[in-house]
């Protein structure tokens, strides 16, 4: 789960993460509320989840009450790329003197956090490897809740940072790391650390991305998880439990399947065809017939998907079960196609029920001769 | 002679008074998995299917001289369970539990190095050494016995693989469900020397799919150390970057770090077969066999 | 350093483990501001660093102000193996209705802690293994501050606690290990720990045994450590960083070497030809000469020591300050005889300075060759 | 051949800028010995008698590619100096000083072993190829390059016996100063198969005494895998019980554990030659070389 800027910040000032001072807003009204609290100029930018905000008009300045009020509420009203804007974050604004790069996120090599720095920042952490790889320290981290002295004296040393940032410095890392750890983040990112006029150092903008499967252990941010999802069906699978995967936005096919493996294998041979897949929906194991109506109607409804096809190889899930969810759902679905293979627990009992429904359902009998049916369809 | 579970095994199910956990015992008991202890703290002095239960896995190793253990264990709970196997000396511990927190994976991972114990899993559907015994929810009756050894990050991949497997004759040495985790216990590089020294594995399917680098790092044993033929598929092609696909760890990075390109040429360039499909993989083995 | 009972049980009310509630004294007039403090009957305890206290009269017990007033004052009075009772401890009187007993301790095979309990405790614990071997649960523990739940667990099933006790056993457990982590033991243990008519686990009396090299790390109780070192040449030597030894109340040699594997070496050659050492002094490396001469002093002053042998092989330690040691204390030290053996560093110069002292210093080259001497010498 | 230390070795000094850690920079470079970079926190950049100094092991492990490191700090400071090098990917390292928390080195003990380190002392001289390199504050003039090893828990009762040796012309291929600590970082059953594979090594010295059960160990260790000879003296027979002889871990327990007695007993049915003393040790030496 990526929290939105804002979020970002507010788990950084639960860490003591010394960043900027900043306030959210979700209506023009709540803006005058912020008039005072900070010095002008301040930065109003809108929070959503999108990268080239800025490009947008997502982001703008107001010099004193006036102009806040006004862009404040402009921004409320905007959307961006498709994204209604339900909050903006208002901050002080910083004068900077250098822009720095500071994350921790998994090394999927080692198995270990890795922290990376670079005294150059403010773009793409890739750019910066690009550029100024001479300039980047990437250590990987030992399994631990802190951070070793000598580990960040390290990196100060490999990257040449100034003695007088020294403390500042690793007073960050720890923090950040601590965050890192408690928060159970994929990715805890300062991007850009700034290094203030008057000397100090800040975290102006952060990305922090949290292991979805920990968010049991941070009720405060998990409940803020439905509200940046912005596609609908994805919330939608979500309440039952499903994955709502969006494939391509071109594309006409929706796959239905019971493991992740099957879903991309789906993917791959129908791609291999010259199909289209537009989105997938895993539904895990040992769905019942009830939410797999559910899950057919999810899928139905993305107004892309013209052909769905379920690939089931039921282990614990039971095939019979597959059956009835369609034959629970045929009437409210209006896609064009519907070729099923059932393979597994309870098959037989399952392509009874199927060959029951009758209709224009394609029956067929292994994934390949799925992949063939749609692609003859496709030809017709 | 097959590894990891066999007719040697003695197992403690960890979770066993559990509605998974019973289940699955009865299911490993049938398949003839010899299930000599449950664990479940609070439930010690009971007995679920003629298994007796302890509060602790130390003291069912003691009584036991148990050797594997298997976690039916919800995600929340499979840290303390792995845990606990790992301190109590159980040298494999199997994991099943699909949604475990990477943070929470990345000190087993280390921890079961550290200690010497082979951890495999979670998000996975355990291990099967075919006719022999079970370890995990697999759906048994499509495996069959046989000299081909099959590693996977999917269980579906694997079910599929395994079916055209047995509709074709040909049975399975060991299986062994690596996991679909950012994170695994065990990786294929630490799965692979069992199956080059298993006498009665002659060819090894290695089932992979994007994001990490564990097929890469596969690869680069297979070319070192493994003299047995290898095929690989690799799943997830044509998924999106930056998207998870139900896996925990099939995800691509933004900068493209997992690609199936990039796992396809360095696994081709260590001599591995390369499959496009479950049935390619099939065809293969077929010109193998 | 071994705490004393009362030093033992604060450390104890420190990390919160349920020990009995009491009260330290060392003179009879602070005897009165306890009374009132405790539920008579209270038991007063002399705080001595010696064993069977109570056959000699060390504890008693009190039923009123004027027992509490008596008593106390006769056992301050009182010595104790030779030792004077400077503290007594006086503490409520529990109603017990079973001892048990639980430790902490280092393992040296494993390199690892060690818990150790016994449902049947109050004595020594070697002899709780021989009585009831299968009531003593020994578990060895992970390097790591606290120590697991399914350990404790592990320990319950296998002695067979009471369920009603196994939470305040938990508690207990914990609590001391973190001490006993925290405060670098060597062994902490409760014996008896009690179970109270209340039906309450109680540490009744404890034993504390910390690192002496830890305790630059516990300054609290370091403070205590000379006050409990009985022997007076152990404490004069500290004062010069030398570890003095009491080998044998018998004997008449002692030894000066410059480390611990020789000093043992020494004794174990003198053993060997019947003669017997009394004490041992380590110089530990690079002693100067300065030194070297309170070292001699601190032998000598020993009046069970009629010879001295000195036996060093220079590394760090140089022959020629050792010469120069005996030179300066020559004059001081009436010990009948003084066997040297120099090796190493500035042999020569410094058998050129003994020499140079004359009288009847015996020098010889090589440790057997001392030996050899020191049994001559006995045998005139 | 020899081990540990040798032509090979490039050296870490850890405490250079001390001034213990100078005065034997200085010795070991004039043995030989190749001492590639020192650390000593906040002195980065400075230099000591031509060694490069840094702030970090990391660093010097990166820039001169060292194998070993030999720490010259404190007791307060070598669970920090010697945790930095065992994390920081040192393979080989020594430590010197006295009177280290024993609950410092129980971490130390184990954390090197789950990271594969060779972790050597504390309370030891250090290690010695004689006639190729040193790393510690041994009296080097005493040794001798030969084909006997010693290994020892005293550092006095190990010169008087290399200089027996060396009085009667028989040199040492590697010393090992084990340490005279409760827990060291290496017992005689970690370096016992160093010797056993070195091909210059004819005859082992084990230089024991009283306290602990490393002898012990090192018996059962000799019965089953070690082939060449080995000679051991238990110091402190005549050492009374549950008193401090100096080395912290030299002492008998109240029970008996650690005796001289037991350990003799072991280590003659185990065919190891007990010697009496360290002349005893020349006398049996000479009859095996």
């Amino acid at each position: 789960m990526k929290l939105l800027e804002y979020k970002a910040h507010e788990v950084f000032h639960e860490y003591e993460v010394p960043s900027i001072k900043g306030f959210t807003v979700s209506t023009p009204e709540e803006l005058e509320r912020v008039d005072g609290k900070l010095e002008y100029p301040v930065v109003i930018k809108a929070q959503v989840q999108t990268g080239n905000r800025g490009k947008a008009g997502g982001i703008k300045f107001a010099e004193n009450r006036d102009q806040l009020l006004k862009q404040g509420a402009e921004i409320l009203g905007m959307s961006i790329k498709g994204l209604e804007v339900k909050r903006i974050f208002i901050t002080e604004k910083v004068n900077i003197d250098k822009e720095m790069y500071l994350s921790f996120t998994m090394d999927r090599k080692t198995k270990l956090g890795v922290l990376i720095f670079s005294p150059e920042g403010g773009v793409d952490i890739n750019e910066i490897v690009e550029k100024n790889p001479e300039k980047v320290a990437k250590v990987i981290l030992p399994a631990g809740e802190e951070i070793d002295d000598f580990t960040l004296q390290y990196v100060i040393d490999k990257t040449g940072l100034k003695q007088s940032y020294h403390d500042e410095f690793k007073n960050i890392c720890k923090k950040l790391y601590r965050m890192y750890v408690h928060y159970d983040c994929l990715l805890a990112e300062i991007n850009p650390l700034v290094i203030t006029s008057e000397g100090h150092l800040k975290a102006l903008d952060g990305k922090v991305d949290i292991d979805d499967n920990a968010l049991y252990r941070h009720p405060n941010v998990k409940e803020f998880r439905d509200e940046i999802t912005e596609n609908p069906l994805v919330l939608q699978a979500r309440g039952f439990d499903f994955l709502y995967i969006p494939i391509k936005d071109r594309g006409n096919i929706g796959v239905i399947s019971n493991g992740s493996g099957m879903i991309m294998s789906s993917i791959d041979l129908i791609s291999k065809r010259g199909m289209e897949v537009t989105c997938a929906l895993d539904l895990g194991g040992g769905a019942t017939a009830d939410r797999i109506q559910e899950a057919l109607k999810i899928v139905a409804s993305n107004p892309q998907v013209d052909t769905i096809f379920i690939n089931i190889f039921g282990g614990i899930t039971r095939c019979d079960e597959i059956a009835e969810g369609v034959q629970q759902s045929i009437d409210e679905i209006d896609t064009n196609r519907l070729v099923i293979r059932l393979e597994g627990t309870n098959k037989e009992k399952g392509l009874q029920i199927i060959r029951n429904i009758g209709g224009n359902i394609e029956l067929v009998d292994g994934l390949y001769e799925g992949v063939d049916a749609l692609a003859e369809g496709m030809n017709k | 002679m097959s590894f990891f579970v066999d007719e040697n095994t003695r197992l403690i199910v960890q979770g066993i008074t559990g509605r998974e956990g019973t289940f699955h015992t009865e299911q490993m008991q049938q398949y003839g998995t010899n299930v000599v202890a449950g664990v479940t703290p609070g439930k010690g002095g009971t007995e679920v299917l003629g298994v007796p239960v302890y509060n602790t896995v130390r003291e069912a190793m003691e009584r036991h001289e148990a050797n594997a253990s298997v976690l039916f264990v919800p995600p929340k709970f499979l840290y303390g369970a792995a845990y606990e196997a790992i301190m109590s000396g159980v040298p494999l511990v199997m994991t099943i539990a699909e949604g475990t927190p990477v943070h929470d994976m990345l000190k087993l991972h280390h921890l079961a190095k550290e200690k010497g114990v082979q951890l495999i899993g979670p998000n996975s559907f355990g291990v099967i050494s075919p006719g022999k015994a079970k370890a995990g929810f697999m759906a048994h009756r499509i495996f069959s016995k046989g000299r081909v050894g099959v590693m996977s990050r999917s269980a579906t991949n694997c079910y599929e693989t395994v079916f055209l497997l047995k509709n074709a004759g040909i049975g399975q040495s060991t299986v062994v469900g690596v996991g679909g985790d950012m994170i695994p216990g065990s990786t294929f590089v630490d799965v692979l020397p069992f199956y080059e020294k298993d006498p009665d594995t002659d060819v090894v399917i290695m089932i992979g799919e994007i994001g990490g680098s564990e097929e890469e790092l596969a690869a680069e044993y297979i070319k070192k150390y493994v003299t047995k033929p290898v095929i690989a598929l690799i799943a997830g092609k044509n998924a999106p970057k930056d998207t998870s696909m139900g896996h925990a760890g099939a995800i691509v990075s933004p900068d493209g770090e997992g690609s199936a390109e990039s796992k396809e040429e360095k696994l081709r360039a260590a001599g591995v077969h390369i499959a496009e499909s479950t049935e390619d993989i099939l065809r293969i083995v077929k010109t193998l066999v």
